[in-house]
């Protein structure tokens, strides 16, 4: 598959299908392939898709919570899987309760991920950013 | 699989409550005989049957909370606060994400993490980790009923160990608890494991324990059309009587249209006891419950106050049993235990004042009241047909054929074609009917709803608008009107 | 002292204002053919008038809040914070109370202290000391137009400043700004001194230049009686007609019945205009105007937020032209500007939520359209006669003779007798109708509401459900039930 | 008059009257004997009338904010007419905008007052205070 390929999912227990369905939507007006591969995911569904459709970019979605606990180790994985340059977002609610937001930001770029959305960030923002990270607006 | 709505042989629960009992060490806490006493000597003012009955009987509406937090005494602390605090008449339970897909060693971990970080990385109460016992001292914490809430397609040994430890009302269903929860577990699975659930809490009520079990109203919380809500809401209580249930709470998810919420709640709560005393079930107590909007809130606290007490309003108006109440801080994350209680007084405040209030249009409410239990009857006799007269064959064969279907839901085993959008008072109306079996009346008035805003709006009916009500109130209107 | 309904003779009001602008040094800044090309020079989005036209024209409710500080640079950053963080349409000048009582050297060193202390020994903005040139910083500064908000009964020299200063809107009245916040001025005098103001707006608005001026409807806030608040206005809209003004608003504090409030703002709104055209003024701009609950608040900000949406319900049915805010620190003391930005941010997330909804019983909003309506014509009509034909001096001699009453009010020229209470739905009622010219059907009708009322709490109708009542919804209710 | 006559008045340029209406009719129904003189009363209003009345205490309500400014050297005054023994209680909004309720007592302790409430003091509360306050009840 081509430069346009992003795989989209909702990581671990998580079961908040309603922010996926709107991506989904906006990614494919946006002119990207989408893989979605759906709610519940591992960790092991994203790398499968991202190598499968040959993917620039893994979007993972988390609402529920255990966001951090869903996404440790994810980073080793994806070098093991020979996927370490890909681009790996990350939105939803990041964090149990009340938040601070630099903290979360903070901790999961710690985790690997390039970019780190918070809480109600509209499709256009992320869109925007994709075309800029992997070069296709010039 | 074989699945059928028809009262457990004793032997084949008991054969199958040894590998539900089994299949986590705490599991073997249970022993029923002394739950039965258990709960027998508990105060009547911590029985969910019983506040429920005092409540309808005195024209009351309970409120109810959120929470649940990992660790077992700041969970208690959490509940004694929105009790004392707030004012909960009921205090909730609600179990993390985990123990909801039966993973309780990634939930053993969670808590210990959380233990060790000081910090909560789960999402709720891990009730079967922490076994009979430890639940119990929740029970003991505390004046009021509480009630386990989840969102669990397998709940089984929750149900177990819960139960005996003295929660008298329990969440869920076979359907609501399956189709916005999971991804890809069978309906037949789902219902066969409540139908345990519900033979279990049979059980209790056979030796004079009335366990209350709660129906959940809102499934995916977005836009969800009140006839689809109520069909599976009398379904689910339909299957609970026939395993021996005798109190039974039916949900309601606000739409945000006053008329529509209303007229909702009154044929949730009409066509619920009809049905069931249809199928013979004469002496299940009903109650009905509002869920203040499930849907995207607005991140601004006192915006979400607005929600909050806006959504008080149907409750009031339609005096429902009891009301879910949201907090200011929905749109973040889980709520500080203030905010918790903030928006019980909020809620409770918008219902005093509305004491004794009746200002609605009963003609509008009649003929709202019309087309939902038109529908709602459209769809439920022709689940009962192709389920050749049983309930639990005609919903699995109703969901597969997209008879009947849920917007939004994340699993598999929904037909997936349903659209809803608002009409031009936003009241959720069909923009897509799916294979719904509704007849040409219906249609149009659906139709003729969504005409009269595509016209005020100037733009046709398209995905789009669906797109704009799904983010309009948490932008700040009930209404996803263009830009 | 002699007074009429009768438009003044010039050369009267240029010896007046000679006196008027020498009271205080600031008074001859005041040029008025400047102040006309100051005004005119305005964009027309910073001229009330404009501004409320576009609004009822579009069917869109307004949102002012109340807010005024010592110090001029703090009183624009905070009318600029309400404009951009809370959304304001109106922005509001609220004037201190020595300004209010023509204390202007105790203003003086409330000013002074202010800015030594650093921090603010008024509780308003004292415009007559800062004068035209100061006032018209915080016009420059701001995008919306701005009201002068007080209670003075003489405000003559306070509107020839703010007028000349670029304030398009004023609030006030003979009757209303005298009542609820005088102890000992004679009606005459503020009638007369109102008069002048009204006087003023005239001359302004031959020039073009359109003032908007607003009664103040609520009163003593305290359980006012909507038919004594509509009779008030409809006079005060009369009097300021016949002396020249053309863009007019009347007001009306929210009682919390959601009926009564509703059938309160349509007469409201219906006899203004139809007196005022009967009287033959038949170019007044007419516009209505809710005021959140006016009495005592609970302290809790949760339950203020309830009260604060609650009353955005019967503003968005009856699709008042503005509502004037409270907020969720009403019972505490001035809000801090967050708060009365979060208060205008809730009540448009409601007014937004219930845009298009119309749930309202009109057969019983016609029933008490009805009541209000009789008890209105009633008083108005006996004021009249009683005036031989003048308005002005028929509300001079209905005050004395209780004809004209209002409760719970400090001024020594109000009869004090009428007793309001809650009916068994929350509606205000008359205990007492003092000396009010009720016929047999109007009191009947109160005495049955009550009777019900009565009968439901098992106690007699009695200063002590006044009590109660007024307590109630600090206490968290809207009817002040027993216990 | 009695040893259970009390001044009751609103102090400086505030209006606020139902509250007012409230206490002196909860002090009446409660056996004293009160001298209401209304709102938008002076100083030197409140001395006269303590003086005319023989009164044994005097409660100052003030709602507006400005009760601060209006009180400075009420104390001193009534020294001077010779009440320095007179009971003296105020309460109210007694701040302007969200005060610190410690800071707030302190300062109305220092002007002079026997007791400070805070806003929405239940009648109740006055009535228990002042007949302890007068030693009427044993
Ligand atoms: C609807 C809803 C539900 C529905 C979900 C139905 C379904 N299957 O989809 C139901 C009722 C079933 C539900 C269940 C639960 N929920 Co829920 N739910 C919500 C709610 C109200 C709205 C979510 C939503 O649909 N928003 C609308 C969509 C359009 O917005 P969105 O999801 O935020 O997605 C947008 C952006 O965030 C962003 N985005 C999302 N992902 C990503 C990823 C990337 C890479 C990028 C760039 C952007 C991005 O783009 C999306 C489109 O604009 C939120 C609170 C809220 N937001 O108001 C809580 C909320 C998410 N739920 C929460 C919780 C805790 C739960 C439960 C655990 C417990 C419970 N309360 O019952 C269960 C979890 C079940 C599970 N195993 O996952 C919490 C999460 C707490 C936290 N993180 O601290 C929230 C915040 C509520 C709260 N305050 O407690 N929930
Ligand atoms: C009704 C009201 C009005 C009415 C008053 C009508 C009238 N003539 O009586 C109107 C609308 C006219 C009005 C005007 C103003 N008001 Co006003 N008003 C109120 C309101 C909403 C309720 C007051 C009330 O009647 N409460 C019910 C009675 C029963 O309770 P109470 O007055 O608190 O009295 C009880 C107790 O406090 C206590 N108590 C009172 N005095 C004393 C004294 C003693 C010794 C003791 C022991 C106890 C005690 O016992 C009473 C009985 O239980 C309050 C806010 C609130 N409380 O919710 C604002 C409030 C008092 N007003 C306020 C202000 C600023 C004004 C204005 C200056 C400006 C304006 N907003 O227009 C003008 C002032 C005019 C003037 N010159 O005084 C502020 C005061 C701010 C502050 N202190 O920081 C308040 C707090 C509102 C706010 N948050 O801004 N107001």
């Amino acid at each position: 598959m081509g430069e346009r390929t992003v795989v989209l999912g909702v990581i671990g227990a998580d079961v908040h299908a309603v922010g996926l369905r709107i991506l989904d939507y906006a990614l494919r007006s946006a002119g990207f392939d989408v893989v979605n591969i759906g709610v519940l995911s591992s960790q092991e569904d994203f790398i499968k898709a991202a190598i499968e459709s040959g993917a620039r970019a893994i979007l993972v979605s988390s609402l529920y919570g255990h966001a951090e606990l869903d996404c440790r180790g994810f980073k080793e994985k994806l070098q093991e899987a020979g996927l370490e340059n890909i681009l790996l977002y990350i939105g939803g609610n990041l964090g149990i309760g009340q938040k601070n937001w630099e903290e979360v930001e903070k901790k999961f770029k710690e985790l690997g991920f390039h970019r780190v959305y918070p809480p109600k960030t509209m499709p256009d923002e992320v869109i925007r950013d994709l075309k800029k990270d992997l070069g296709l607006e010039k | 699989m074989f699945i059928k709505n028809k009262k457990w042989d004793h032997k084949y629960f008991l054969n199958m409550r040894e590998e539900v009992l089994n299949s986590w060490p705490t599991g073997r806490e249970v022993d029923l005989k002394e739950a039965f006493l258990y709960l027998a000597s508990l105060p009547k003012e911590k029985h969910t049957d019983y506040v429920l009955k005092e409540a309808s009987q005195n024209g009351k509406t309970l409120l109810q909370p959120r929470a649940g937090v990992p660790i077992l005494k700041d969970h208690i602390a959490l509940l004694q606060y929105l009790q004392d605090e707030g004012g909960a008449d009921i205090l909730p339970t609600t179990i993390d994400s985990y123990t909801r897909q039966n993973r309780y060693k990634e939930a053993q971990l969670g808590i210990e993490e959380s233990l060790k970080e000081g910090r909560y990385l789960l999402n709720g109460f891990p009730a079967v980790n922490y076994g009979v016992k430890a639940c119990r001292e929740i029970i003991e914490s505390v004046k009021v009923p509480v009630e386990i809430r989840h969102g669990t397609p397998d709940a089984r040994l929750l149900a177990e160990i819960t139960l005996a430890a003295g929660f008298t009302s329990f969440e869920g269903g076979g359907i609501t608890y399956n189709i916005p929860y999971a991804k890809d577990v069978p309906l037949e699975n789902s219902i066969l494991y409540w139908q345990y659930v519900d033979y279990l809490v049979g059980i209790y009520a056979q030796e004079g324990i009335l366990i209350n079990r709660e129906s959940f109203g809102p499934l995916t919380g977005t836009l969800v059309p009140p006839s689809i809500s109520i069909v599976i809401g009398i379904i689910e209580a339909i299957l609970a009587a026939e395993q021996g249930v005798k109190s039974f709470s039916v949900g309601y998810g606000q739409c945000g249209n006053i008329i529509q919420d209303v007229a909702s709640i009154k044929i949730l709560d009409k066509l619920t006891k009809e049905y069931l005393a249809s199928f013979g079930y004469y002496d299940v107590h009903l109650t009905t419950v509002l869920h203040h909007w499930m849907g995207g809130f607005p991140e601004d606290e006192a915006k979400a106050y607005a929600v909050i007490s806006f959504g008080t309003i149907a409750g009031a108006i339609s005096k429902v049993t009891k009301i879910i109440v949201k907090t200011p801080q929905e749109a973040i994350g889980i709520p500080t235990k203030e905010a918790n209680a903030s928006a019980l007084k909020n809620t409770r405040q918008v219902l005093n004042m509305l004491e004794n209030q009746n200002f609605i249009d009963e003609d509008k409410l009649s003929q709202e009241e019309y087309i939902i239990e038109r529908e709602v009857r459209s769809i439920l006799n022709r689940v009962y047909e192709i389920g050749e007269g049983d309930i639990a064959v005609g919903t699995v064969r109703a969901f597969s054929s997209g008879i009947l279907d849920v917007p939004f839901a994340p699993s598999k085993y929904t037909y997936g074609r349903v659209m809803p959008v608002r009409d031009n008072e936003g009241a959720i109306r069909y923009f897509d009917f799916g294979n719904l079996p509704f007849d040409e009346e219906i249609k149009n008035f659906h139709k003729e709803r969504l005409e009269e805003r595509a016209r005020f709006e100037k733009r046709e009916v398209s995905f789009q608008m669906v797109l704009d009500d799904i983010y309009a109130i948490s932008k700040g209107r009930l209404i996803g009107r263009p830009r």
